[in-house]
């Protein structure tokens, strides 16, 4: 079986993404691994739901918890130089009114049209939409990251999602462990592959046609 | 003369009756959590609650499970009112995780029917308290047109996009946690503690206040105040102040 | 002819309203001037539209003159302890979210009904709204302060405002040169009339009918 | 490396173009109007503006005319582009008073049809403003009902009270005046000249500001800033800083 990247090198290829000057906003999971991944030659700034705009990473030492400095996820954060707090009506303003330049969310499943679900499968629980739906419907730019297929290997970029919708058609951009593509308004275009993954073993794996890229070039790590 | 400190937690939540919608401020297990107003209200008893907060939380884990995060010493959140089955519905954006060994009353208690767990967007929730207080009558936002949440909501395509029709959520107490506070009730937060409280803050009928600190009027710049006193009618002072959640 | 009160006695019975605690906006005019008669045993926190509460009184000399505290009436105010600052959207949520205890504004015309009409005349001119339809929405009560009648002598308390409404059914009590009125569901309750004057002189330059309170007192001044 | 300075006034209003339609902070002749902004604009010269602003302003009296207002020194407001003849529409609050010996350029280029004047509640401009930053379609408010404000509006009873459907106002510049920045764009006011400038921070496609100082990255408490460099795109120093209007 060919090699898929580890969520590291997922969150390495989204953070290629992130240009200078940026207002970043990341969820739960890989995406929040991005943030290790900075270019060195840009200044980002990170927004969190709970309301801070430019935190820095996580504390390396016990001492350096604090409990008035979490992130959106609810791990600790530390000060940076630029930071500031909000309530939570100015931040989802700052979501919804379309000032977040970039958000990077996992995803349950994305469709060919840019549909997202990633916060319920529907059945058993609740789920938990956070502020999720809020950031697909808000977001400039939304990328998706998750693994290409489900445990059973069964296709995640669908035709059309199964589970409930975050937001539909809001999807720029999706990284998986074995390619990127894009959302276009023509259908997905396959950019780049996985190392040692072509062109069709990407498209075995993904229920809707994919557009190949006249550049398609394999993932740079 | 203005003054609105209380004798303490008790006394501030005397007046809860059963049947009350609930604001309560916080985001998970971090600090803004007002957990000595939530104990003294597990203590007073009301029943048939109705919770609105961002994040209901998990309660007090049974001896052994672990626990979903790390928090202070004496955290409690709202999930101790659903352990005591004061809560009859929860409204929220973020019920929490419900993992094997975990406690999570919220998830036990809605899969036996006896909790009614309602799912509102984030900035949703907010938006809509905030329209409680500041007076909006309903109003149109993108946020869930196209998905489950525009079920049951008046739909309108405004500026060439579709939006729903959302209205205020409105409340008998909020329960807010700050840092500090002048007889006013002026409050000032720290960091991401400020979350949803200064949004709860004056859009409930009566707001009540858990803060660290009450300091002498005036020495608090009207520059920096969060909250407006205007917004605030308990305040009652932790005796510990800044130890413990 | 009887002698009518003068602004500083309009504002000095107005202020006999004031309740410890409340929190008040005064309008231009006759209303500002009521805060100079702040009964002594209690403590008001006056809001200004322009984002502050609880400021204090006009400076005394040109040198406590700060470009930065003006109230809403654009004079010059003092700072006073447990003031607090914030921007219009905030002001206004305050004065439409029902926040605001007390207003006081003054009048061209109030109607039977509680109307008011105080900030255009519909002729000539754009007029000026101010935050006074606002305030006259959202207030939990209202005072509307005027002199009785025109220059001319005529009602300015009328079975029907004939100048824009500011607001319909807003106006609780009407303090005017001659007479203290309450806005009752039943009409107008003449509560008071000034120094010298019975009710029948008031009723004579009123245009809507009277009731009569059975408590019915000279204006204490 | 994100830094919003600009080298100046004249650069950062360079782009305004004939038509577009502009935020002005400030309350009245108090501070915390653009003055320098506004007077760059002047010489820049764009034209067919729509100026949106509380008060727009009495611009420059003339020689002899009596001023509504105590000014400080080098104070400029929105009526000077009244009176350039740059501005075809006012959206505003408070027109200004027009008392005879007075400069009042709105009234006479009102009075001669040069110029259109919308008014608006104070605290339903404030509102409208909010709304295009906050991503908000349209509210519903009861603010203006049965007065000439409904005029073409949607009306709709909400729990039992009318309200009327009111809009986002947007524009192409917000012009705000602050007291400190930083390079990432996070301000902090002084006392009342805060009023509308906070509001149109971030309601513009772009927002210019004028500060007294800029300061050291940092330097600004996280706790004390109220507009969040996300809502900044230009910064412009002034060269005298706090000195004069």
């Amino acid at each position: 079986m060919k090699e898929r990247l580890d969520e590291q090198a997922m969150a390495l290829r989204v953070a290629r993404e992130f240009k200078d000057g940026m207002i970043i906003n990341l969820g739960f999971g890989i995406p929040t691994l991005a943030a290790n991944f900075i270019p060195e030659d840009i200044e980002v700034i990170f927004h969190a739901e709970n309301g801070c705009l430019g935190y820095g990473p996580m504390p390396r030492t016990v001492e350096e918890e604090d409990f008035h400095l979490v992130n959106a996820t609810g791990t600790f954060a530390t000060p940076r130089p630029g930071m500031c707090f909000f309530d939570h009506a100015e931040s989802f303003s700052m979501i919804r009114g379309r000032h977040i330049d970039l958000c990077v969310l996992g995803g349950l499943q994305v469709s060919e049209k840019g549909d997202l679900a990633n916060w319920a499968t529907g059945v058993g629980r609740p789920g938990n939409i956070g502020g999720a739906m809020d950031l697909a419907f808000g977001a400039h730019h939304l990328i998706a990251v998750m693994t290409h297929t489900t445990k059973n290997n069964e296709p995640k970029v669908l035709k059309e999602c199964t589970y409930p919708l975050t937001a539909p058609r809001c999807v720029n951009l999706i990284v998986t462990d074995i390619s990127v593509i894009e959302v276009t308004p023509d259908g997905l275009l396959l950019k780049e592959t996985a190392p040692g993954w072509t062109a069709a073993d990407v498209q075995a794996l993904t229920e809707p046609g994919l557009k190949i890229s006249k550049d398609l070039k394999q993932m740079e790590l | 003369m203005i003054n609105k400190v209380v004798a303490g937690f008790d006394e501030a939540v005397a007046d809860i009756f059963n049947g009350a919608v609930i604001f309560m401020g916080g985001f998970g297990p971090a600090n803004g959590t007002p957990s000595n107003l939530l104990r003294a209200l597990a203590k007073q008893g009301a029943k048939n609650l109705t919770l609105i907060a961002n994040t209901p939380g998990y309660g007090r884990s049974a001896p052994g499970a672990k626990a979903f995060r790390k928090t202070l010493p004496n955290y409690d959140d709202g999930g101790l009112l659903i352990q005591t089955g004061q809560v009859k519905k929860v409204i929220c954006a973020f019920p929490g995780m419900n993992r094997p060994g975990m406690t999570a009353p919220l998830h036990e208690k809605w899969q036996t029917g006896e909790l009614e767990v309602e799912m509102v967007p984030q900035g949703t929730l907010a938006e809509r308290i905030r329209a409680a207080k500041a007076g909006i009558g309903a109003f149109f936002i993108p946020t869930g047109a196209g998905t489950v949440m525009e079920q049951g909501k008046e739909k309108r395509v405004i500026d060439g996009r579709e939006h729903i029709l959302e209205y205020p959520l409105k409340a008998d107490f909020a329960l807010v946690r700050a840092y500090r506070a002048d007889r006013y009730g002026n409050l000032v937060y720290q960091g991401t503690s400020r979350n949803f409280n200064p949004v709860m803050a004056g859009a409930a009928k009566v707001t009540i206040v858990e803060v660290d600190e009450l300091v002498e009027l005036g020495s608090l710049s009207p520059e920096v105040i969060v909250t407006p006193g205007i917004y605030v009618d308990r305040i009652a002072v932790r005796e510990n102040g800044k130890k413990g959640a």
